[in-house]
C-alpha cells in the first residue's frame, strides 16, 4: 500500500473558505474556493467529498467542475437537504474538503476525434475536460442536452452541438440522437460522457454498436467515498465495482447498463 | 495554568487482552477497509489498532445497491459482507498493513461455526494478525437463518470452536438486536472469549416515499453512527456490569467526549467507524482529546477513565 | 394542474379495530399528557385519536430529575410512568378530554398481570374510552423484572387476561429491545389482541463526561425520535409481515413522508411522540401532508396508502 | 378543560424574524424580536419555547427578558450547542416561538417592599419583572450579584445592592450576604429571586428564617414545555412539580432545597 506507486494525485483533507457561491441557472449553483494543492493535483472526472457546517453527518460527493489557478469551481444541482445547505452558505464560511478523489478520465491522445456529451447537471465534470482537451489541441467536440435552453451553462468556446428536451435551444430531442446523426462525420471517435443513466445507456449502445472507445462518469449515494465501505458500487459486467474508487469514471463496456442504480 | 508547571505526559496506552495499544481508539469493522483505502487520509499508524473489514472463506460479492442511506444523525448499511476472501486478504492486503506498523485486528464470519473455526485457524498461523474478531450477527443458516448473536447458548458454542480452533486472543462482537445483551455476554465470558466489542448495528430500514420503495438493495440494513449512540452506551454499561472481560465500546463515538463516556461505562477501548466517514481526521482528533480530558480529570494514563463514573 | 379539474378530495379517514379515526394521525403515549397540556398548541381535534399517559392503578410520583435528555436526532427520557392514577384519570382528566370530542384510547401498565386485568375491567366500563393501548415494555415484577414484552408466552398470556376483562378493542405496545419483534406479535395475534402499536422507546443511556455521571436520574431511559425512525419502520415492516392484525406505526415521525413511509410498510395509521415537543403543529401538518401525498400518488383515501410498497 | 377559565395568558406558536441579537457581555447576547400577541399577554416570569433554524430537535426555553411595546427581548448566556447556535443568527432569520408559557411571578400589591435578587444570568426574567413593579409605584430594591463589573447588565433605573465575587463593584461576595445586611431596612419585604441554585437555595433560607414570602424562577431540562411530558419536575416537599406548568416561578419554601438538579 504507502509502498506501491500510485498514478493518482494524492488526496487530503483541507479546511477552506468559500470565496463565492452563487446561483446560475434554475435551481443551479456555482460555489468556488481555493485550494492549491487540489488545484493543483486534480484531473477532470475526480470528484471532491464535502461537508458544509449543518450538514447532518456524511459528506456529499462533487465533481470538480473547473480549475482557475488556485481556486476550484463546483456546479451542483439543488437536489435534496445537503445541497439546499449548501446553496444558503456565503461567502467567508468555512467547507471541509476531501480531495481529489476517484479514477479521472484518460485523455486518450491517439484518437482522431474527441467527442463529450452532457446530459443536464452532467456538465459539471465535463467543463474541466473540455478544457485540458483543448489544451492538448485535441479540439473535442461538444454535444450538450438539457430540457431548456435557459439551463444551458456559459462555458468554454467549443465546437458544440446543443439538444434541448423543449427544442428551444439546437435539436428538439435527445442530445444521443443529434450526436448519432452526427457520429459519421467523426470516425473512430473517443467519447466522454456524464449525465443521467438513460441518456448514458443510449451512449453505452452507440458506442457499442459503432465500435467507439466511451468513457462515462457514473453516480451513486456514497460513505466514505475513498473505496473502503464497498457503499457505493454499480453493477460491471464482471461484479460490483465502488464509484468512489474504481470509478466515477468507467468505459462504458463494463458496466451493466441493465442495473440502473437507484439515486 | 500555571505556565511553571510541566504538563505532565499522560500515557494514552490501553491493554486489552493482552494487547497493547498505543491510544484507545480502533477502526471498526467494515468502515475501515483493508487500511490501504484510509491510508492517506486517517493513517493506520493514527489508530490504537485497525479491524479490517469481516473476511469469510469465500469472497463475497455482496447485496445490490443501493448499499447506504444516510438516515436523522446516522446511516444505514446493507453491504452484505462484500469482501475479497481470507485467502485473499492474507496474500494481498495483510502485507501493505503490516508494513505501516499498524496493531491488525482481523474480523471474521461464517455461515456455520465450522466455517467460523476454520476462519480462525486459517488466521491464527498468519503473521501480523494480533487477534481475531467474531462477528456474530451473522445468520446461521443450520439454524433457519437466526443470527447466531441471539441466543446465548449458540454464541457460547461459537466462541468456544473459535477458541479452541486459535491461540489468538478472541473478541467476540455483539449485536444488539437482542432481548438481552447481558446474558449473551456472560454465556460468551463462560465459553472462554478474551475480550468482548459492542454494539454492531441495530436493525433497520429506509423507505422512499416518493418511489414508494425500500432504498436499499437489500430491503433492510444495519443503523450506525451518532443516532445509536444512546443505544450503544447503553449495552455497554449493562455489559460491563455483568461481565469481567474487557470491553470495547462501539456505536456512534465521533469525539472524545464519546469516547471517554464509554470508557466512564467501563470500555477499556472504543472503536469508530461511521464518524472517519464525516471526518477522516476523527480518530486522530478523539486520541488527542482523550488526552486533554485525561489532564482536565487528573487522570495520569487513559485506562484510568474506565470505570470512573460517579455512581 | 388543470384549473378546470376540481380536486377530488382525500379521504383521510381510517379503521382500526372497529374505530373510525378522522385522520391517520395519533397521539403517542406520554408526550401527550393527558389532552389538557396541549389544547392550544396542538388541539385534539387534529388528531385522529389521543392516547393518554400510561396510568396504573394507583398514582406514580415519577422518577427523580432529570429525567429527559436531548440525544443527537433524539432524547432519552425516564419519567417513570408518572401518573395520577386511574380513579383520578377518570374523575378529573378524561371529562375535559371528552368534552373536545377527542377519539380517547386510554393507555395502561400494571406491575402484574392482575393489575393490567383490573385497569382494563375499570376502563371498560368508562365512557369515552374507545379502546385501551397495553404498554407491555414494563418490568414484571412477578418475573425477576423482565419486561413483560420480551418473552412471546409472557406477553400472549397477559393479552388474554386483558381481552378477557375488557369488551373494548385491544390494542398491544410493542417493545423494540427484543430479538425477535415479529415472534412477540404473533403471540400476542394468537392471544386476541385486536391491534398492535410499536415501536415504544429503544433502551439507552447517556453520561455527562464532564460530571463523570449518569445524566437521568434513573441512569438509563428510552431513546425516542427521528434517530429511531429506521428501526422502527424495520420493526413495523418485520411485523407487518407476520401478522395479520392492524399495526400503527411509531417511531420518529415527524413530517407526512415519515407516516407515509409507516404506511406503505404496512401500518394503517401512526403515532407522533417526540415531534410534538419540536413542533406542536406537526400532527395538523401531517395530516394535511398526506392528504397531498394522496393526491400526488392518485390515492383516494389515506387507507390506500398502507402497505403500497413496491416490491 | 377547553370550559375552564384559566387565568394564564393564552399560548400559541408564531413564527417570527429577528429584528437583531448582540453580544452585549462575556459570552451573553439579546435577542429581538416582534410579536404583539406574546407581548400584550405575556407577564413577568413566563418563558418562551424556541426553534431556531438548525437546532438539532427540541427547543430550548428562555425568560421573557423585556417586552417593549410589540417588541420581546431574550437575554441568554452561550450554554451549549443551541444557545451558540442561537448566538449566530442574523437580523432577518426566522424563529419559531411558542408562549407565553408557566406560571408568573405574582406580584404581592399589599406587601411594603420589594426585593428582587438576581445571580448572574438570572437577571433575565427579573428586568421586566421589576418594570412592572416600578409601573405599579412599588419601587422595587434589586439585589445583584454575579462574577465581575463587566457582566452587570444596564437595566432599568431601580435602587439596587451590588456584589461581586471580584469586588469589582459593590460588595465583595455573595449577593445573598449583601441581601442580609440589608433586610432589616426592609421589614416586610416580598422577596423575589433567580440565579444559581446555591444562591437562591441561601435565599430561600434567609426567606425562611425572617419569615419573608419568597418567589423564585427554576430551571430544568425540558421537552414538551406544557407539561405535558413530566420531563422537567424539580423536587418540591410535597412530590415533584413540572418547572414549565407548575412552575417557573415557584413560593421557595415549597421546594425541597438539598434536591439540586443537574442542569
Ligand atoms: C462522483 C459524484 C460526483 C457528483 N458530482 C456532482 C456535481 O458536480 N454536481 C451536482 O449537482 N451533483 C453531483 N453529484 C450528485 C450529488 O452528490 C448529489 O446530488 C448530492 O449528494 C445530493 O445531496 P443532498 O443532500 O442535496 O440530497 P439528499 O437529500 O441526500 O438526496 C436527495 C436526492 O438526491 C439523490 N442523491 C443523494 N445522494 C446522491 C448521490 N451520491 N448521487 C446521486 N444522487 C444522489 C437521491 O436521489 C435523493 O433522493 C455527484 C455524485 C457523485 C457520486
Ligand atoms: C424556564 C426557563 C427559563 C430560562 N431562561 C433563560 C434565559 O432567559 N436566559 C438564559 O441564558 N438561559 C435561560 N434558561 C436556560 C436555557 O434554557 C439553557 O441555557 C439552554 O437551554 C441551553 O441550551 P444549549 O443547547 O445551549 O445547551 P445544551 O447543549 O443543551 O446544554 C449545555 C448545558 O446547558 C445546560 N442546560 C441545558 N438545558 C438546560 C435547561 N433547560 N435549563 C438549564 N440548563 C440547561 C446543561 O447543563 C448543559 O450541560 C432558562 C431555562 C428554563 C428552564
Ligand atoms: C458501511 C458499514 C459496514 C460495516 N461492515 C461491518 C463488517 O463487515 N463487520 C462488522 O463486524 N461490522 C461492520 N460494521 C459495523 C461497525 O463496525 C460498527 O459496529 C457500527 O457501525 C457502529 O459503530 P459506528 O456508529 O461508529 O459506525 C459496518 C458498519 C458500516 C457503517
Ligand atoms: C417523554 C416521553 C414519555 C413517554 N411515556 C410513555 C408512556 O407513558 N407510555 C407509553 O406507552 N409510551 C410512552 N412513551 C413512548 C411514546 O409513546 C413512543 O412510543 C415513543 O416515544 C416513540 O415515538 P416518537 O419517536 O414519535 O416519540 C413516551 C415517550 C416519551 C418521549
Ligand atoms: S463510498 Fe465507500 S466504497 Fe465508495
Ligand atoms: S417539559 Fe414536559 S412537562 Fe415540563
Amino acid at each position: 500500500m504507502t509502498c506501491s506507486a500510485n498514478p493518482r494525485p494524492a488526496e487530503s483533507q483541507t479546511a477552506v473558505r468559500i470565496a463565492g457561491n452563487r446561483r446560475v441557472g434554475a435551481g443551479v449553483h456555482l460555489l468556488r474556493f481555493r485550494a492549491p494543492a487540489i488545484a493543483r493535483a486534480a484531473q477532470p472526472g475526480q470528484f471532491l467529498h464535502l461537508l458544509a457546517p449543518g450538514m447532518a453527518l456524511l459528506r456529499r460527493p462533487f465533481s470538480i467542475h473547473d480549475i482557475d489557478g488556485d481556486g476550484i469551481a463546483i456546479l451542483y444541482r439543488i437536489a435534496g437537504q445537503g445541497t439546499a445547505l449548501l446553496s444558503r452558505l456565503r461567502q467567508g464560511e468555512p467547507l471541509d474538503v476531501v480531495g481529489p478523489l476517484g479514477r479521472p478520465f484518460a485523455i486518450e491522445n491517439g484518437r482522431p476525434h474527441h467527442i463529450v456529451v452532457a446530459g443536464g447537471i452532467g456538465i459539471a465534470p465535463l467543463q474541466l475536460l473540455l478544457r485540458r482537451l483543448r489544451a492538448a489541441k485535441l479540439s473535442p467536440l461538444l454535444c450538450y442536452g438539457c430540457a431548456t435552453k435557459t439551463e444551458l451553462r456559459p462555458h468554454l468556446r467549443v465546437k458544440r452541438i446543443v439538444a434541448t428536451d423543449d427544442g428551444s435551444c439546437g435539436a428538439k430531442g435527445f442530445v444521443t440522437a443529434a450526436l448519432e446523426a452526427a457520429l459519421d462525420r467523426y470516425p473512430g471517435a473517443q467519447l466522454y460522457g456524464c449525465g443521467p443513466w438513460p441518456m448514458l445507456k443510449a451512449l453505452a449502445a452507440i458506442a457499442a454498436r459503432r465500435r467507439l472507445p466511451c468513457q462515462v462518469s457514473l453516480e451513486s449515494f456514497m460513505a466514505c467515498g475513498v473505496g473502503a465501505c464497498q457503499g457505493c458500487v454499480v453493477k460491471a459486467v464482471d461484479g460490483y465495482r465502488t464509484v468512489c474508487h474504481d470509478g466515477p469514471v468507467f468505459e462504458s463496456a463494463a458496466i451493466d447498463w441493465d442495473q440502473e442504480p437507484v439515486v | 495554568m500555571n505556565r511553571n508547571t510541566p504538563v505532565k505526559p499522560v500515557d494514552l496506552a490501553v491493554r486489552v487482552c493482552g494487547l497493547r495499544l498505543k491510544n484507545p481508539v480502533i477502526a471498526a469493522s467494515g468502515t475501515y477497509g483493508y487500511g490501504a483505502e484510509y491510508r492517506r487520509l486517517a493513517p493506520p499508524a493514527d489508530f490504537g489498532a485497525i479491524i479490517t473489514k469481516t473476511v469469510t472463506l469465500a469472497p463475497r460479492a455482496g447485496n445490490p445497491p443501493p448499499r447506504v442511506f444516510e438516515t436523522a444523525s446516522g446511516m444505514i448499511n446493507a453491504i452484505g459482507l462484500a469482501n475479497v476472501g481470507v485467502e485473499a486478504f492474507l496474500r494481498d492486503k495483510l502485507p501493505g498493513l503490516r508494513r505501516c506498523g499498524a496493531l491488525v485486528i482481523a474480523n471474521i464470519a461464517g455461515n456455520t461455526a465450522d466455517e467460523y473455526a476454520r476462519l480462525a485457524r486459517r488466521l491464527d498461523g498468519a503473521p501480523g494478525i494480533a487477534a481475531i474478531e467474531v462477528n456474530i450477527s451473522c445468520p446461521n443458516v443450520r439454524h433457519g437463518g437466526v443470527a447466531f448473536g441471539t441466543d446465548p447458548r449458540v454464541a457460547a458454542s461459537l466462541t468456544r470452536k473459535v477458541k479452541k480452533a486459535a491461540k489468538l486472543p478472541v473478541i467476540v462482537k455483539l449485536s444488539p438486536n437482542v432481548s438481552d445483551i447481558a446474558a449473551i455476554a456472560r454465556a460468551v465470558e463462560d465459553a472462554g472469549a478474551d475480550a468482548l466489542s459492542l454494539i454492531n448495528t441495530l436493525y433497520g430500514m429506509a423507505i422512499d416515499s416518493r418511489r414508494r420503495r425500500p432504498v436499499l438493495g437489500n430491503v433492510t440494513g444495519g443503523l450506525s453512527g451518532p443516532a445509536i449512540k444512546p443505544v450503544a452506551l447503553y449495552c455497554v454499561h449493562q455489559v460491563c456490569q455483568a461481565v469481567k472481560l474487557p470491553v470495547i465500546g462501539i456505536g456512534g463515538i465521533r469525539s472524545a467526549e464519546d469516547a471517554a463516556e464509554f470508557m466512564l461505562a467501563g470500555a477499556c477501548a472504543v472503536q469508530v467507524g461511521t464518524a472517519t466517514f464525516a471526518d477522516p481526521g476523527a480518530a486522530r482528533a478523539i486520541a488527542r482529546g482523550l488526552a486533554a480530558y485525561c489532564r482536565e480529570h487528573g487522570f495520569g494514563k487513559a485506562s484510568d477513565i474506565t470505570g470512573a463514573l460517579h455512581k
